[in-house]
């Protein structure tokens, strides 16, 4: 498999860690000696911040306790660091016989990822959302703009230090 | 390209368009010519259903260039369910796909309960399966009267919404409400089933397949019908695979893949339906396929209320304190369920870190829930693949050498939801 | 000779007050719109509209089927008188249709032999 | 003074033990100073009675504003199930569903485009309030661009709740009450 960098097995599912830089060499193999003809999702996410103090509940520290946060009890585990701040996951599937497979490329700040048009043509609408929501560029794209957002929308809404918008409600304490 | 298992050829090669495989281009020889028109069947067309807007390039009466612009329900659906904890996320993704909002709601309890590794009682699962199946019918009926509405045929509209309301009476007397539901919890089902659902249930499945017949008596043999849907909008398998179509548009493509039966949860391995597969790849089989579906779901909800009638009594939840609430008279006698309680409450429950991509045979197809936890009370991310997000990719590909009245039959057959679409 | 025409005077009249009341109610009861805005002034192509569209020309297979259709709905239109005296014809009257009707076939099937009907 | 006297018969007001409620009570004594000739409660009366919505489907409230056309909750008791598609026929426009901001352009475009007298019903939470969603893709509100009637509350809101509210916009109507754009003095 060329490009893979990690092979991780959880919840039944098996993820392939690949290098962006060889990601559409190793689809190319997934498509075509792996059958994995059918691309079901193409996912972004932004892990800034991940495993910080206060983030998504995330309470006590090494000693468990947390004084200045009423209510923190126990040892919580910090969740495990992860290797950069963007993961593009290509959630592949084998249509005659129903393997499925995650492909994931970690990227950094404005790291760009070839696109997969030319192996799965649905990949085309992904890449611009991911684009658009996500801010991560596409590169080689036919025809990379917003999809979802308005084509004078500055920002990416996905984004973890995006604010959530909207309009400020009283007494609603943590949004 | 894997080849798809050998079907008759519809097309030789594949019509995706060149450059960008969802923008058909005009082509060369017409591109200035003084007789081309654009036309926007843009946010508000009666015909779309939704707010899709398609740009239309038109040489006459030929649909000769097509782009889809979407985004005008863009909702921000996974950036509000980051700032929501578990337990109120739920509530968000019946609104994404609003026909089978059961479905959506499904897929999301799925994945918590993948991530907690929670075991969810057997009656739980059957009575999701049934409201899940329940949910499928709707969702045909729902777009049965829109297409056929669309197509001319006014009264098949006022037919499908008597039995749609059928349903959602069973869903109101089941869940409270007729849409949105918000029946499942993550461990089981919100509340008991109540005495009356299983007599009810029975006289719905009785009637529906006369229903059905109804439906197919009303377009089946009509001249109209069957001139506007036999070999328009042809989708062959390759190209149905290659833009990842999933559901009645991949089924009408000659492709048997359903995920019912190929990757088998809830208890859809117990349950005896088979599933529709046509090969001509046109709005015809499209139609044959929701068709037939909804004779086949209506057989499922036959055997769940078998099932469910037998297991009175059983618990209807999990009664893992740490994510499901105790029940109510538990709390006035010991403290531990109060202490339970108060967290699930004011914190709500914590998912264990992990990320999980969980896919659900929902009406349109395939969809995908892919969920990050970061071992907190909110989820750090979730993504849901949406099946009309996709088929909107095969208008394009339809599109070739149709006439602008086809075009409507098409985007009405790719039966779309744009809630889902733009999320 | 006036009373021949008088049922046919009274419906031309009703004919011609309903639709002018129509006209002169909406006037009367309509309410001005205070301030003339732009979007009002242009055409409604599902709610993106930046102007009227450029004016292109229709391409003639519009100007074709326009055509045809003129043709044989005037046939029809030709068939009303005859059908009103065609008892006291009786039948020289039914043979002078069928003669009519014989010719505008060939036609029919000429055209339709040669493609007109179907669109390209 | 009672809408009954003016000859207005929806079912609520028809009701035989119900005293007049507090839409009623408004609407009554508004009549009073509004004091309308007979010509112009003629025209109110037909204006009233034959609403013409305009299909303006969003979102999940589309579905049940499509029910309310179906036999069971038939809205042509109440001359409204005409639904037009083009904005020049339509005097009402139900805000069935929630407004991305991307949407809202077209939004006030066929708002303007619409011929007055015209009305705006702002069906369902997410119309009227943003909803669920208070983030950055939703408008919060169709009031923040269009002038608002009547809200129907609901997420959906039962087909029945919306029918209520299209009968309420008719006692408005027929009681002489002027359109939203009017009593804010907005642009129309």
């Amino acid at each position: 498999m060329p490009g893979l960098v990690e092979t991780r097995e959880a919840h039944g599912e098996m993820t392939l860690v690949v290098d962006p830089a060889r990601l559409v060499e190793a689809c190319t193999h997934l498509r075509d000696s792996e059958g994995f003809n059918f691309l079901a999702d193409v996912a972004a996410t932004d892990y800034l911040g991940w495993g910080g103090r206060g983030v998504a509940g995330y309470i006590g520290d090494a000693s468990g306790r947390d004084l200045n946060r009423p209510g923190s009890q126990g040892l919580e585990r910090t969740p495990e660091p992860k290797p950069k701040r963007f993961a593009m996951n290509y959630h592949l599937l084998a249509i005659p016989d129903g393997r499925r497979v995650r492909v994931q490329a970690w990227l950094d700040e404005d790291e760009p990822v070839p696109t997969l048009v030319p192996v799965w043509p649905t990949a085309d609408w992904h890449e611009r959302e991911a684009w658009d929501l996500m801010g991560i560029r596409i590169e080689g794209h036919p025809n990379l703009s917003r999809i979802l957002m308005e084509d004078d929308w500055e920002g990416h809404p996905l984004r973890k230090d995006y604010p959530i918008g909207g309009e400020p409600v009283r007494f609603s304490g943590e949004e | 390209m894997a080849v798809a298992p050998e079907k008759p050829r519809i097309y030789e090669g594949s019509r995706i368009p060149s450059p960008t495989p969802t923008v058909l281009q005009v082509p060369p020889d017409l591109r200035g010519s003084e007789d081309l028109l654009q036309v926007n069947f843009g946010p508000n067309h009666p015909s779309t259903h939704g707010v899709l807007r398609l740009i239309v390039d038109l040489h006459g009466e030929d649909v000769v260039g097509l782009s889809a612009v979407v985004g005008y329900l863009h909702t921000g659906f996974e950036k509000s369910m980051e700032a929501k904890t578990w337990w109120k996320g739920i509530t968000y993704p019946e609104r994404i796909d609003y026909l089978s909002f059961q479905n959506n709601e499904l897929v999301f309890v799925l994945a918590i309960e993948e991530l907690l590794g929670l075991e969810v009682p057997e009656k739980a699962t059957w009575m999701r399966m049934c409201l899940a199946e329940l949910n499928r019918i709707h969702s045909h009926l729902v777009w049965l009267a829109t297409a056929a509405l669309e197509l001319g045929s006014i009264s098949m509209f006022w037919y499908c919404f008597r039995e749609r309301d059928t349903i959602l009476d069973l869903y109101e007397m089941v869940c409270g409400t007729r849409m949105h539901t918000r029946y499942f919890q993550a461990g089981g089902l919100a509340e008991d089933i109540p005495r009356g659902f299983f007599p009810e249930a029975r006289k719905f499945v009785d009637w529906m397949p006369k229903g059905v017949d109804d439906y197919e008596g009303l377009v089946d043999r009509n001249e109209i019908w069957l001139e506007r849907t036999k070999g328009i909008g042809l989708l062959s398998a390759d190209d149905a695979i290659a833009l990842g179509q999933s559901g009645p548009v991949l089924r009408g493509s000659g492709v048997d893949w359903d995920l019912r039966k190929a990757e088998p949860y809830l208890a859809y391995d117990q349950v005896d339906f088979n599933v529709p597969v046509y090969d001509n790849g046109d709005v015809w089989d499209r139609y044959k396929v929701h068709m037939d579906e909804m004779r086949e779901s209506t057989r499922i909800v036959a055997q769940c209320l078998d099932r469910l009638e037998g297991m009175e009594g059983q618990p209807w939840i999990a009664d893992d304190r740490k994510v499901v609430l105790p029940p109510r008279e538990e709390l006035h006698t010991s403290m531990e369920s109060l202490i339970h309680h108060f967290k699930i409450v004011t914190e709500g429950y914590r998912v264990p870190e992990g990320e999980i991509y969980v896919a659900v045979e929902s009406a349109r197809g395939e969809l995908g829930c892919y969920v990050v936890s970061d071992g907190g009370p909110r989820p750090w991310r979730v993504k849901f693949r949406a099946p009309s997000f996709v088929a909107l990719e095969a208008t394009a590909t339809c599109m070739t050498d149709a006439l602008v009245a086809d075009l409507i039959a098409i985007v009405g057959s790719l039966d779309t939801v744009m809630g889902e679409v733009d999320r | 000779m006036l009373n021949s025409w008088l049922s046919f005077l009274i419906y031309a009249l009703f004919a011609l007050a309903i639709p002018l009341t129509m006209v002169a109610m909406s006037f009367v009861f309509a309410t001005r719109p205070k301030r003339r805005i732009r979007a009002r002034t242009l055409p409604f192509e599902s709610g993106v509209s930046k102007g009227p569209p450029n004016q292109r020309r229709f391409t003639i297979s519009f100007y074709l089927t326009a055509m045809l259709f003129i043709v044989f709905d005037i046939e029809i239109v030709f068939l009303y008188p005859l059908a009103v005296i065609l008892h006291q014809l009786a039948w020289f009257g039914f043979v002078e249709f069928l003669v009519f009707i014989v010719i505008l076939a060939v036609a029919y099937v000429y055209i339709w032999r040669k493609g007109a009907l179907e669109w390209h | 003074m009672a809408l009954k006297d003016h000859g207005l018969n929806s079912e609520r007001v028809l009701w035989v033990g119900k005293g007049p409620g507090v839409f009623e009570e408004e609407l009554g004594n508004l009549e009073d100073k509004l004091g309308l000739s007979t010509v112009e409660k003629a025209v109110a009366w037909a204006q009233g009675s034959s609403i013409w919505p305009d299909t303006f489907g969003l979102a999940c409230c589309a579905i049940e504003m499509m029910s309310i056309v179906s036999a069971r909750y038939d809205i042509a008791r109440f001359g409204a199930e005409v639904f037009r598609s083009s904005p020049r026929q339509a005097d009402l426009l139900i805000v069935s569903g929630r407004v991305a901001h991307k949407m809202a352009a077209p939004l006030r475009q066929i708002y303007d485009q619409m011929l007055e007298p015209k009305w705006v019903i702002a069906m369902g939470a997410c119309a009227s309030s943003g909803g669920m969603f208070n983030n950055y893709a939703v408008l919060q509100g169709v009031d923040k661009i269009v002038a608002v009637d009547i809200h129907v509350p609901g997420c959906p809101p039962r087909p029945e709740a919306l029918v209520e509210g299209i009968v309420r916009l008719q006692e408005k109507i027929k009681a002489g009450v002027p359109p939203a754009y009017e009593i804010r003095g907005v642009a129309s």
